[in-house]
């Protein structure tokens, strides 16, 4: 089917998200989307899905204008959307995730419908449990269901909005393969990223968006740098970096054995050494994030030991972990990260040990944390209450928030979200931090990322945990296939297979 | 002392008030129109109107703590006072504290209070006060006479009594019940006592409170489920009668006894015997006219019914009206039992046994208006529990 | 006791549980879409009176229970309206709305107090009535009981096992995943809301036209009833039948309090009558504790074998509330 | 000059609210064929129509100012203490209880009173802390353990009064035996208030009003409040802010409940909470939590409370009016703050 944006345009109060976009897509065919944080590419596409309605403009198809109020709408025209992040029922069954939402009779009749989920799965060699809880599955896992159900609906026009974020090589390929056959089909893709190399590789045409407009159009065979000037406005050239680790160890994992249903990660050994940067490597629910919890005191080993700085924590709680220079930046922000509803000005008196009279002097923290404001360049002011600071900006408040003396900090998905600019500047703060003498231990979905800034990495699938490798000495292609569970063998010399690791 | 100033003035209804107007207040327990105690009161109420000119009544219901947050009966007195009231008329043992404390610091105002014992010197309660009156009917014959009618009427030979809370005014009631179903089923069926299976359960509460108390309509359901076939009631609500009436047209007949207002029947008369009612107007005739014409004399009073005729609005204080309910040949055996009664019949007379077997009165002895009123435990042959 | 009057008492249990029944399946239908209704109490005294206001004007049960529907509906509607249109906090506006809905019903109530109303009387089935236990047990019972029974097994049908009680599930769970599933959420919340208060009115009337029957203002004795319901919503873990199952558990302490009452003169009577509430509060825990971080602390002390035992029994007992219950959805 | 005009605005909707919720009380009265008009003035009369009429108001007055001034401290920390009556209740029972104690000993009456007040208020803290306990270790929602804890006072407070405690042989709906005249606190010449309660309560809202705004200890509890896990992060012990949250609450209902005991029943009855709890949560949500406004709209719903008993007497009005006006108030009041969102478009 073939699609026309005609002037889209959409605010979100000052933000102007799509400013009048006006583009074709050819059916059949896999088109790109890209551009860097924030430049609407979500937003243009949950207008095309229905779930968000333009101030302007309208979609046309096969040179229909058509008005397409709720995703339902969309559904009818066929057109669905994988969003960004998994909408789905955690709690349901894959069967159930399935179903809901399809037309039918009242009572739902379960056999038949998991014989129609296999076949269709077949196709794309899936191969998911129609009984499992959405729970247990992997993003990537979770991405194939939401495509299944799609097609199911009927779906001739398949959306999906950065959906190589956090799934393992294989998936990818098997995902990339997928989207062939459907092209294959007559079926239109569109395909949202900022990753050029995805859609490099996969995309026929590749429109790029920056900061709410359109600004170009570019078919295969793509030249890279240009893309990067479009997406960016200007070329980016990133700085070497070195590694500033000294021999001092001052964190220290021992025989750790972790239990995070329906994980069992087992005998983990390992020292950290002062400015070291360790990157934890591995598709989503393989562990890393178990054990980054467990360094901080969030999640309780079943044996072992953590030792920083010399003094034993096992079993110590967070606090106590903070007391002793241990910081952890969580990966959702506003859940986990910043208090929503308090302002910057509030978050800055509520961390800083000094002056803690019993009665607040709020000139003093004003004109504090007007001065973190100014040191990590965040677009707010002290009153600005956090959530309606932009992803970016939360992140370095939340940076601007640590303690100037750490011994270690930990970050899950430091620059998720982030564009590279952004990530640019997080990483330096970081660095600065190390030269000081602060180790870093972070995960990441993004390898480029584990690779570039790490000095060592850990790579973890379904729980199990590789001995640290040195960034220098892997390329991305060993790593890739690692997450995925391939070469363990070789690069470790054990035999364990794949079932044998996974626990109970 | 406030004067009943611009609050009063603006609060009296238009129509002008004849200078000696004697204004008289009650404060009510419950809802004044509860078919029950506080609605007896109430009708009292409107007795003396008609019956003494030159008075007016103002009146405050529910009064408790529970429905008037914040309050006391002391304190809605005042407010009566302020309305014009010269007389007090406390209608429930709860407010004896209230009442007290009132009619100390109201020396000007007279008081009635309904079924107190303040100002009985044999009692246990003594406080001597100027201006204050006890006044109760002596309901122990009206429950003889509810106990003799569900004797009469009881096929199964077991009656059951729905108790309110447990204290010496509610056993007293409840064994006095007891001692009228004995002594018809014996003296007038001719029946062994032991046949005769009396029952108590008591809600915990003068009417239902969920998650407190039991739920009379569960414990009326369970004593015709296990075979009573009249239900004596003893609570301020109608439950008894309601789920008689219930099995009745289910097919188990089944009869109830309501308590303390002559209209209680109403609510379901084809299964009422009859009730056992308070008549307080002639009481509070007599103390209001008394206190208007300065006769006034603080007394305690446990008033008898008029044997002449029970239920003569005029001058009995307590009596029994039948319900429709009531079977012809029961009816001739009711009459001779209050006969018997008038002519001076006293159930409280030995040998009786309290109820785990301690002698109370030894043969032919006869209790005392104390020993009655403060009864310590039910009766030798009554099922339930005493404390 | 003998087996007969036993089953009588127990039928009668089934009987008194018909309204908290009703309530807390409504409760459970309306917290399934993610809509906490908690006026429950206020509501159940209000639609007790207008129900019983109703049935004595116009001499008729139905439009007696009708009317308990209707109020119990539109009260809900103020809920829906308020959370879900203007965003408020859904704990809040119910909260105040059952503090007010029973001052309302007492002041309105008052002339009505004592007045005698007709009576839902038991209809017996009769086949089915002979059959040993089961009969006198289920089917000599009013209409309204019979009706409560079927809305259990309704109710848990719906939401487990039809494509529009999926979808329930799922608005409950995750909004905006059912929203690009092709659901108009907040018109499912609303009718959800609605339907559910519409049960819980109904509780009302089958106490005033039928289990006991009267309006008696403060003390007919129904003020906490709807607390009850709530928390056996709760207790019953989101679940009709084991809501069912909570409500019939309550009746059944309250019965046998009274049974129990002079045999047993060790414990005072109240003992058992509150007993419900301690009961909901250890279940809550019990349904809680795989959840709790000193659980696992404690886990870890045991050998592996048993520790993972425990730890799976744990996580069946567990029942989780709808993931987006109390929240409001918003498309961008 | 914008936040002129929506602060102006926001007081219009405010506004609105109030001539809605009074607007709605007269349809009921017209509906019954009652003089509104009438029946505002009197329970305005019967409010402030003499000096003891007053005096009942600020009786009342009290423990309402307490009972808010804690709950605002559970809503700072995002907690719904909805078992705030038991906690009253349970103050009561312990203040009681102590009174009980000493009532036949030679220690002196005023350190008893002392003595049983603070018990009351370690009593219902106790009480609060256990619902607190219950929704950080057990994971219990704090308000259905607050409900169930509710009955269960109820319950033991009931089962004292009618068992153990009760009077000699009459157990009574009202109440345990008084306490002697010496064991009262001392009021205010004939009137039923006491200065000691007045003066108790101005300082617990002198406190929680500087707690809440000025202190670190009360900007924390507003992090909990706000987002629990964030604030976690950030390295403040929630669970204990939470429990602290709820001992403090605990502490102020303890306090409304004692002083009901030593000031105005001079007894324990069944009732002895008054619903004052629940009132204080409605006051909670009509100020919107903000400290300032406790004493006054305390005192509002406190005139309406005595001004309300003139109507039966009077009009023959039932007076849970009162009851329906205040809710109806709470109600239109955050109905409007909705519209207002959804007008100004601010969330
Ligand atoms: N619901 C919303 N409310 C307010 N602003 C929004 C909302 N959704 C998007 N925006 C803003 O609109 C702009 C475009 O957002 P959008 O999500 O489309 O960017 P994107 O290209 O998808 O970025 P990313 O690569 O991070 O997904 C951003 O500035 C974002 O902050
Ligand atoms: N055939 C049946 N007859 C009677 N009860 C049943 C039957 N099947 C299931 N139940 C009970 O009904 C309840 C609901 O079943 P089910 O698990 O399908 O509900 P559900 O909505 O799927 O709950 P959940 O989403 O938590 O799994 C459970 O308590 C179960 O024990
Ligand atoms: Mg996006
Ligand atoms: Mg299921």
């Amino acid at each position: 089917m073939k699609i026309g944006f005609n002037q889209i345009n959409k605010h979100f109060g000052e933000v102007h998200a799509n400013a009048d976009i006006t583009l074709d897509v050819q059916s059949g065919m896999i088109f790109g989307i890209l551009g860097e944080n924030g430049a609407g590419k979500s937003t243009l596409m949950k207008i095309l899905s229905g779930f968000i309605q333009p101030d302007s403009g309208e979609i046309v198809l096969d040179g229909k204008a058509v008005s397409i109020e709720t995703p339902a709408d969309a559904i009818k025209f066929g057109i669905g959307m994988l969003h960004q992040d998994p909408l789905d029922f955690p709690p349901m069954q894959v069967i159930d995730n399935f179903i809901v939402g399809q037309r039918g009779g009242l009572i739902l009749s379960h056999k038949d419908v998991i014989k129609a989920f296999r076949e269709l799965q077949s196709q794309f060699d899936f191969s998911l449990d129609p009984d499992a809880y959405v729970d247990t599955l992997t993003v990537g896992e979770r991405q194939q269901l939401e495509i299944l159900r799609l097609l199911w609906l009927g779906a001739r026009v398949l959306i999906l909005d950065e959906p190589t974020t956090g799934i393992s090589i294989q998936q990818k390929e098997k995902l990339f393969a997928a989207l062939k056959v459907l092209a294959g089909q007559r079926k239109t893709i569109i395909f949202v990223s900022h990753k050029l190399e995805d859609v490099e590789v996969l995309c026929d045409q590749v429109a790029i968006l920056r900061k709410g407009y359109l600004v170009g159009q570019v078919d295969a065979p793509y030249d890279t740098d240009q893309l990067v000037e479009m997406m960016f406005g200007k070329q980016i050239v990133l700085k070497e970096l070195e590694s500033v680790a000294q021999d001092k160890v001052v964190f220290e994992l021992q025989d750790l054995y972790i239990e995070q249903y329906p994980l069992a990660i087992e005998n983990v050994n390992f020292s950290l050494r002062a400015g070291e940067v360790i990157g934890l490597a591995g598709m989503e629910g393989s562990g890393q994030d178990v054990v980054l919890r467990a360094c901080t005191g969030l999640l309780r080993p079943v044996s072992g030991r953590v030792i920083v700085n010399g003094t034993d924590l096992t079993g110590k709680n967070y606090l106590e972990f903070m007391q002793n220079g241990v910081a952890f930046l969580p990966a959702s922000r506003l859940e986990e990260g910043l208090v929503p509803g308090l302002t910057l000005a509030e978050h800055f008196t509520v961390t800083t040990e000094d002056k803690q009279q019993l009665f607040i002097d709020k000139a003093y923290f004003r004109q504090k944390s007007e001065q973190m404001i100014e040191e990590y360049h965040i677009i707010g002011r002290p009153e600005t209450p956090v959530e309606s600071l932009s992803g970016g900006n939360q992140q370095r408040a939340a940076l601007s928030l640590l303690k100037d003396s750490l011994s270690i900090i930990l970050l899950e998905h430091p620059t998720r979200g982030l564009d590279i600019e952004s990530t640019i500047y997080m990483w330096d703060k970081l660095k600065e931090r190390c030269k000081l003498g602060t180790s870093i231990f972070f995960i990441s979905g993004d390898l480029d990322e584990i690779l570039r800034y790490s000095d060592r990495i850990l790579v973890f699938f379904s729980g199990r945990v590789s001995p640290p490798l040195d960034s220098a000495t892997v390329s991305l292609e060993q790593l890739g296939q690692l997450i995925g569970g391939k070469g363990w063998a070789k690069e470790f010399g054990d035999e364990e297979t794949y079932e044998a690791s996974t626990n109970p | 002392q406030p004067a009943p100033e611009p609050a009063a003035e603006v609060e009296e209804p238009a129509p002008v008030e004849e200078p000696e107007e004697f204004v008289f207040g009650i404060l009510m327990v419950g809802p004044y129109n509860d078919r029950g105690w506080s609605q007896a009161h109430y009708e009292a109420g409107e007795y003396v109107v008609e019956n003494v000119p030159g008075t007016r009544m103002i009146y405050l219901d529910v009064v408790n703590t529970a429905d008037r947050p914040g309050t006391t009966a002391a304190q809605l007195a005042e407010e009566l006072v302020q309305q014009g009231a010269k007389l007090v008329i406390f209608n429930s043992d709860d407010m004896k504290d209230d009442a007290v404390e009132f009619t100390r610091n109201n020396p000007d105002i007279f008081v009635i209070h309904a079924s107190g014992d303040t100002q009985w010197a044999e009692g246990e309660n003594y406080i001597p006060l100027e201006n204050m009156v006890n006044v109760m009917g002596e309901m122990e014959y009206g429950k003889f006479i509810a106990g003799c009618d569900a004797a009469l009427h009881t096929q199964t030979g077991s009656i059951g009594y729905l108790g309110p809370l447990i204290n010496e005014e509610t056993r007293r009631l409840t064994a006095a019940a007891y001692l009228g179903a004995e002594y018809c089923w014996e003296n007038y069926l001719g029946n062994d006592p032991n046949d005769l299976s009396f029952r108590v359960t008591w809600i915990g509460f003068w009417f239902n409170i969920p998650g407190f108390t039991e739920d009379p309509s569960q414990v009326a359901q369970e004593f015709i489920n296990t075979g009573v076939d009249v239900i004596i009631s003893g609570i301020d609500t109608t439950e008894a009668l309601v789920e008689a009436r219930k099995a009745t047209s289910e097919g188990t007949p089944v009869f109830a006894i309501p308590y303390d207002y002559e209209g209680a029947c109403d609510e379901a008369p084809e299964v009422c015997l009859g009730v056992p009612w308070y008549n307080w107007g002639p009481a509070y005739v007599r103390h209001i006219t008394a206190a208007m014409q300065g006769t006034w004399e603080s007394v305690f009073e446990w008033l008898p019914p008029d044997w002449n005729d029970i239920n003569n609005r005029d001058t009995t204080a307590i009596g029994y009206l039948s319900g429709p309910g009531m079977s012809p040949a029961a009816q001739d055996w009711l009459q001779q039992f209050i006969g018997e009664l008038a002519g001076g019949l006293n159930l409280w007379t030995g040998p009786l046994n309290l109820q785990d077997g301690t002698p109370w009165l030894a043969e032919g002895e006869v209790a005392t208006d104390v020993e009655v009123w403060y009864l310590p435990q039910l009766l030798e042959g009554m099922e339930g529990r005493s404390e | 006791m003998s087996g007969d009057i036993i089953l009588l008492g127990l039928a009668g249990v089934i009987a008194s549980g018909a309204p908290i029944v009703l309530a807390a399946i409504g409760e459970t239908l309306t917290e399934r879409a993610g809509v906490i209704n908690l006026s429950l109490n206020g509501t159940i005294i209000l639609s007790a009176m207008m129900g019983f206001w109703v049935a004595v004007e116009f001499d008729s049960l139905l439009l007696g229970f009708f009317a308990g529907a209707l109020v119990g509906a539109l009260v809900a509607a103020i809920v829906a309206f308020s959370s879900i249109t203007l965003k408020q906090s859904q704990v809040a506006v119910g909260f105040i709305l059952t503090i007010t809905c029973r001052d309302l019903a007492y002041f309105l109530g008052n002339p009505i107090m004592g007045r005698q109303g007709p009576i839902m009387f038991s209809t017996p089935i009769p086949l089915l009535r002979q059959i040993p236990i089961i009969g006198p047990l289920f089917f000599q019972q009013s209409l309204m009981t019979y009706f409560s029974m079927i809305l259990i097994f309704l109710a848990w049908f719906w939401i487990s096992k039809t494509r529009p009680g999926l979808m329930l599930q799922g608005i409950g769970e995750k909004p905006a995943a059912a929203f690009v599933r092709g659901a108009n959420v907040q018109a499912m919340r609303y009718f959800y809301t609605i339907l559910g208060g519409a049960l819980v009115g109904l509780a009302g009337p089958l106490y005033t036209l039928s289990v006991k029957p009267g309006w008696k203002g403060t003390i007919t004795g129904l003020d906490g009833i709807g607390w009850i319901a709530l928390a056996i919503t709760i207790f019953g873990g989101w679940n009709p039948i084991r809501v069912a199952f909570g409500a019939y558990l309550f009746a059944f302490l309250q019965w046998l309090g009274l049974v129990l009452q002079s045999s047993w003169t060790f414990i005072p009577s109240q003992v058992l009558q509150v007993a419900p509430f301690p009961l909901m509060i250890l279940t809550l825990l019990l349904v809680n504790l795989g959840n709790t971080e000193w659980m696992d602390r404690l886990l870890a002390t045991l050998p592996d074998g048993v520790r993972i035992r425990v730890k799976k029994l744990i996580r069946s007992l567990r029942s989780q509330p709808p993931a987006a219950l109390g929240t409001p959805f918003e498309r961008q | 000059m914008k936040q002129a005009r929506t602060r102006s605005l926001s007081i219009l909707f405010q506004l609105g609210g109030l001539i809605l919720a009074f607007g709605f009380v007269t349809l009921i009265l017209l509906s019954i064929d009652a003089n509104p008009a009438e029946a505002f003035r009197l329970i305005w009369q019967g409010a402030v129509g003499n000096s003891t009429r007053i005096a009942s108001v600020f009786v009342v007055w009290v423990p309402l100012v307490l009972v808010t001034c804690g709950v605002l401290v559970t809503f700072t920390a995002g907690l719904w203490n909805i078992g705030i009556e038991g906690q009253i209740t349970l103050g009561a029972i312990f203040t009681t209880g102590v009174i009980r104690l000493f009532l036949d000993t030679p220690v002196h009456p005023v350190l008893v009173i002392v003595l049983s007040i603070l018990a009351g208020m370690v009593g219902a803290a106790i009480w609060a802390v256990l619902a607190g306990l219950l929704k950080v270790f057990g994971g219990v929602n704090e308000i259905f353990g607050g409900l169930g804890l509710n009955f269960i006072a109820t319950a033991l407070n009931i089962g004292l009064i009618f068992g153990a405690w009760s009077r000699p042989g009459v157990a009574s709906m009202s109440g345990t035996e008084p306490f002697p005249e010496a064991y009262w606190l001392p009021t205010f010449q004939n009137f039923r208030f006491s200065w000691y309660s007045i003066a108790l309560t101005v300082v617990g809202l002198v406190v929680i009003y500087f707690l809440l705004q000025g202190t670190h200890f009360g900007l924390r509890l507003k992090a909990v409040g706000k987002g629990i896990k964030s604030a976690f992060r950030l390295g403040i012990p929630t669970w204990q802010h939470m429990l602290l949250s709820f001992l403090i609450c605990g502490l102020f209902a303890g306090l409304a409940g004692a002083l009901q005991v030593v000031a105005v029943y001079h007894r324990l009855i069944p009732a002895i909470s008054s619903g004052y709890g629940f009132m204080g949560l409605m006051i909670g949500m009509l100020i919107n939590y903000q400290a300032i406004w406790v004493a006054p709209i305390a005192l509002f719903f406190a005139a309406l409370n005595i001004g309300g008993i003139q109507l039966p007497i009077v009009m023959k009005l039932d007076s849970t009016l009162t009851g329906v006006l205040q809710g109806s108030l709470v109600l239109f009041i955050l109905l409007m703050q909705g519209v207002k969102q959804r007008v100004l478009g601010n969330k």
